[in-house]
């Protein structure tokens, strides 16, 4: 399982910098959607068919929103060469990033396995919480249920950016 | 422990994206790369070998289930991620609408 | 299980939606509901005020109860700290909607305003009162998202890229606490911040610990725009409507960055001193540095939004200091003393800070520029603002009979009894750089005699909400400087550090109900 | 769009809402619910949109009368989560409504209702999106 999971995390990687490094916009934002859709794959293998199902429709609607703003642009990203400021820039990314990764493996030793994890919150989400919640699917249960709260802030965040999206996009700001 | 690093590998990669791109539509794929990343951080530690789907059949209820509360937070992040992505997106069209072009330094130099 | 605790949400949630359906037809009646709706917040937190003192509220969301000790619901927590800083958004959240009721009609679709504005209380009322990691996030995403729209609402050009670099910042924040929520449920495999404190207690393993502190300092710590983290400060506070900039810069890097930094390291973590340092040298370096780049500014609110970073690296570098004293177990009465000035300076500079913005806005909507070269003598044709204004600027620099100089007074006597002399001095040198930065703001703006005659007959006083507004924000400006009167401290402040600086108090109540 | 787009898509959009209908009422029984079926709603709303290609006027009122559904089926989430305060054991997001026998279609109680008007706000929510994205390239100057 391990295995398969990281071959299709490696492809998503590939995809990810092509994507940063690609010339045409149209492409670079294809890229993008290409590596939320093999999420879905990993999510089907790690047995969240929920999540693959909201990834799906979520990254094509992402895909839809970036192409709509990509389209009607000038598709080529002015190629200008790096300068001084943008070596030192890329220097001190790609270092910042490699001590970060150096830590993160290091933090993560002693944690569990994939595969390995234990229940502490989330025994009693699966023990009687059918009937608790009388929902067959549990992680309805959890996010409507144990956890409604979260997902009312969470419907008011998608209100909220629908008000952002409706001001900044209205035309005349100031009387 | 490799799929948990090659995932933050991928995380690494949106974040050098966001760092170092000066084009907005790349800051913002940039952006989506490394929220795909959390969502499958999220989903690997909620991970358990030998799990079911946590859907409950009543034809045989006992079954050992994948950790469901991870799943529900990244429910509940993927569509925080949209709201993001939507309000970046209504950003650059407008920026791109009054300067012309996706360049962060041009926008830089033009702002007067 | 205090029924009235869930209203904190409820209402200004129903309030913003209320507006965007009502709002439409009506046309007059968003401006007076929002304003009476967060005039009974501002009640409802002070009377939790009141009432919470030492003891501390917990209601379960959903009604589940705890099975064998591990919490499985949502907690919403309210505490003596948490009292004050509900206190804090509400009154100058009811403030600033008051003074936008005629400052935000220079701008299209007020309904938007009013509705975003009420979701960004919303949001940070959820921020500040929960006592779930997850759910912290979650009210965080509502209450950041509305507030870059609302940087963004009069879409000009320098507004959007403002808007832009805030919201590319703030995401990458949002992502390193993802990230580091990840981390924290992979180990302790629970979301209660009192459940993960007693999980931590179990093992523990150096390497892993810094890592997600570090990972929550910097996430957390780009809302509160710390040192390294305060690119976006600038631009954001200064191309917002001046009443926006007063809830950013006197609320919103509050309750969303320092709030959840400090309820963290205290309540969550066990303080170490390598991380306590590391705060410290934060606090001090964004103080100092904060400083010197507000004293080239003319435009008015680019000078205020980097003082607002120079004074919260005031806030941080007290409660650096109480953490260090801690981690060494040294003497805990200076650890106190170190965090009573910080939480005190935090409520200080709230009311002080939001002053000067709605100040500065005043000024821009009378004269229309922020330029303090083009401005002159407005204390005679405005006189209102340039009182008030004296008042605010006094209080900031640490002027003696405003509360500003209090707060200051206790985390240099903190620092200097915790024998850190360094950073005492740092902090009276800052101090004194503020007082000459803000006297160059009073003679420009109010004083100086330039020939600019015309503007000065031409220019009128601003309407009657936001001479109101400025005038009740001058007097709590005041008032604040009776709590360092040991009566009213005892009541407010102290209920507040004994729930930081004792560890076992915040989780023994949660887990053992 | 060509008559061949116009005409597929009249086609497709109804399977496509019918399947995304049949997402939201099955939430707690199969995977997806609230808001995988809203997105997916969305979606059949957004191609009808893009093939019919509706004159500027009506996208205007459209989105005015989207704003205030989406506006009111939030509503009636907040109002569903306080209607716990009343009933069952008066605490804030209670599940008051009988749970029902597990794997029936009327089953989780409150569950059904909060991914119903779920739902219908994702659905409202990100058809506006889109539609606020067109309406802007077609006022805003070139």
């Amino acid at each position: 399982m391990e295995i398969t999971i990281s071959i299709i995390t490696g492809i998503m990687i590939i995809g990810a910098l092509y994507a940063i490094h690609a010339k045409d916009l149209l492409s670079s934002v294809i890229a993008c959607g290409i590596v939320g859709y093999s999420l879905v794959i990993c999510f089907l293998l790690l047995k969240a068919p929920d999540l693959a199902i909201v990834q799906i429709v979520v990254d094509t609607i992402t895909l839809i929103i970036m192409v709509a703003v990509v389209l009607d642009s000038s598709r080529e990203e002015k190629y200008s060469s790096l300068d001084k400021q943008g070596y030192v820039n890329a220097i001190t990314g790609f270092l910042f990033i490699v001590i970060f990764l150096w830590f993160f493996i290091a933090s993560i030793q002693e944690l569990d396995v994939l595969g390995k994890s234990t229940l502490r919150m989330a025994g009693p989400y699966i023990e009687g919480a059918a009937q608790k919640t009388g929902s067959a699917n549990l992680v309805t249960g959890v996010v409507f249920d144990f956890r409604g709260y979260d997902t009312m802030g969470e419907a008011v965040v998608l209100v909220t950016a629908v008000l952002g999206v409706l001001t900044i996009l209205r035309l005349k700001g100031k009387k | 422990m490799i799929a948990y690093i090659m995932c933050f590998i991928l995380f690494l990669v949106g974040l050098y994206g966001v760092i170092t791109r000066r084009n907005l539509i790349k800051i913002a794929v940039s952006l989506s790369i490394m929220e795909i990343s959390t969502f499958l951080f999220f989903a690997l530690i909620g991970y358990i070998d030998g799990g079911v789907a946590p859907i409950v059949d009543p034809a045989n209820p006992v079954q050992t289930y994948v950790d469901p509360l991870p799943q529900a937070l990244v429910l509940t992040a993927i569509v925080i991620g949209l709201a993001t992505t939507a309000m970046l997106m209504a950003i650059i069209i407008r920026l791109y609408r009054k300067y012309g072009t996706f360049d962060i330094r041009e926008i830089k130099n033009l702002r007067g | 299980m205090n029924p009235l605790l869930p209203l904190f949400v409820i209402t200004p949630l129903a309030a913003a939606f209320l507006i965007m359906v009502i709002g439409r037809f009506v046309s007059e009646f968003n401006k007076y509901f929002t304003s009476l709706v967060l005039l009974f917040l501002t009640c409802l937190s002070f009377y939790f005020l009141f009432i919470t003192g030492e003891n501390q509220f917990v209601y379960k969301v959903g009604g589940w109860e705890s099975v064998n000790k591990i919490p499985i619901g949502i907690y919403i927590v309210m505490d003596g700290f948490t009292a004050i800083i509900v206190c804090i958004i509400n009154l100058i959240g009811f403030l600033s909607a008051f003074y936008s009721i005629s400052y935000i009609k220079r701008y299209t679709s007020e309904n938007y305003f009013y509705a975003l504005f009420c979701l960004m209380i919303a949001g940070m009322n959820g921020v500040v009162i929960s006592g779930d990691l997850f759910n912290i996030f979650v009210f965080l995403e509502i209450s950041v998202i509305s507030s870059y729209a609302l940087v963004a609402f009069g879409v000009e050009k320098d507004e959007l890229e403002a808007s832009f670099k805030y919201q590319v910042l703030g995401g990458l924040a949002s992502f390193l606490i993802l990230i580091a929520i990840g981390l924290i449920y992979w180990k302790s495999k629970t979301l209660n911040i009192a459940d993960i404190k007693a999980a931590f207690t179990s093992g523990y393993d150096k390497r892993y610990y810094i890592f997600v502190q570090i990972l929550i300092l910097s996430g957390f710590g780009l809302k509160a725009a710390i040192m390294p983290f305060h690119a976006w400060l600038p631009d954001a506070h200064s191309s917002a409507p001046s009443p926006i900039s007063a809830m950013l810069s006197g609320v919103l890097i509050k309750a969303v960055g320092i709030y959840v930094i400090i309820r963290l390291f205290f309540n969550m973590f066990v303080i170490s001193e390598s991380m306590s340092v590391l705060i410290t040298t934060l606090g001090t370096l964004s103080m100092v540095v904060g400083v010197f780049l507000a004293i080239g500014q003319w435009d008015i609110k680019r000078l205020l939004a980097y003082h607002s970073i120079s004074q919260m690296g005031y806030v941080v570098l007290s409660v650096g200091i109480g953490m260090i004293l801690i981690s060494r177990g040294a003497r805990p009465e200076v650890a106190a003393l170190a965090i009573m000035g910080g939480i005190f300076h935090l409520i200080n500079h709230a009311a002080f800070k939001g002053l000067l913005f709605l100040n500065a806005g005043a000024i821009e909507y009378s004269i229309g520029t922020r330029d303090l070269k083009e401005m002159g003598g407005l204390a005679k044709s405005m006189p209102a603002t340039s009182a008030t204004s004296f008042v605010a600027s006094m209080s900031i620099s640490g002027i003696p009979p405003f509360n500003g100089f209090f707060s200051k007074l206790v985390i240099i006597i903190a620092a200097v009894m915790g024998r850190f002399y360094l950073l005492a001095a740092l902090a009276v040198l800052v101090s004194i750089i503020t007082l000459a930065s803000f006297l160059k703001f009073q003679r420009y703006a109010f004083y100086n005699k330039t020939d600019g005659d015309s503007i000065r007959n031409k220019v009128k006083e601003v309407p009657f909400p936001m001479i109101f507004s400025m005038v009740v924000l001058s007097v709590i400006c005041l008032a604040l400087s009776l709590l360092i009167v040991p009566g009213i401290r005892e009541a407010v402040l102290t209920p507040a550090i004994d729930i930081l600086t004792d560890p076992s108090k915040y989780s023994s109540t949660i887990i053992g109900q | 769009m060509t008559l061949i787009v116009k005409k597929t898509t009249q086609l497709i959009s109804g399977m496509i809402f019918m399947y995304g209908i049949y997402v939201i009422i099955h939430g707690h029984l199969t995977p997806g619910g609230g808001f995988a079926g809203g997105v997916i709603v969305a979606g059949s709303l957004i191609l009808i949109m893009l093939a019919q290609g509706g004159d500027f006027l009506k996208l205007v009122k459209e989105e005015a009368g989207t704003t205030i559904v989406e506006s009111l089926a939030t509503l009636m989430v907040i109002s569903i989560a306080a209607a716990g305060f009343l009933f069952g054991t008066h605490v804030f997001f209670n599940n008051f409504l009988p749970k029902g026998i597990v794997g029936q279609l009327v089953s989780a109680g409150v569950l059904p209702l909060y991914n119903i008007f779920v739902g219908t706000e994702v659905a409202a929510s990100i058809f506006i999106i889109f539609l606020s994205l067109i309406i802007f390239k077609e006022e805003s100057p070139q």
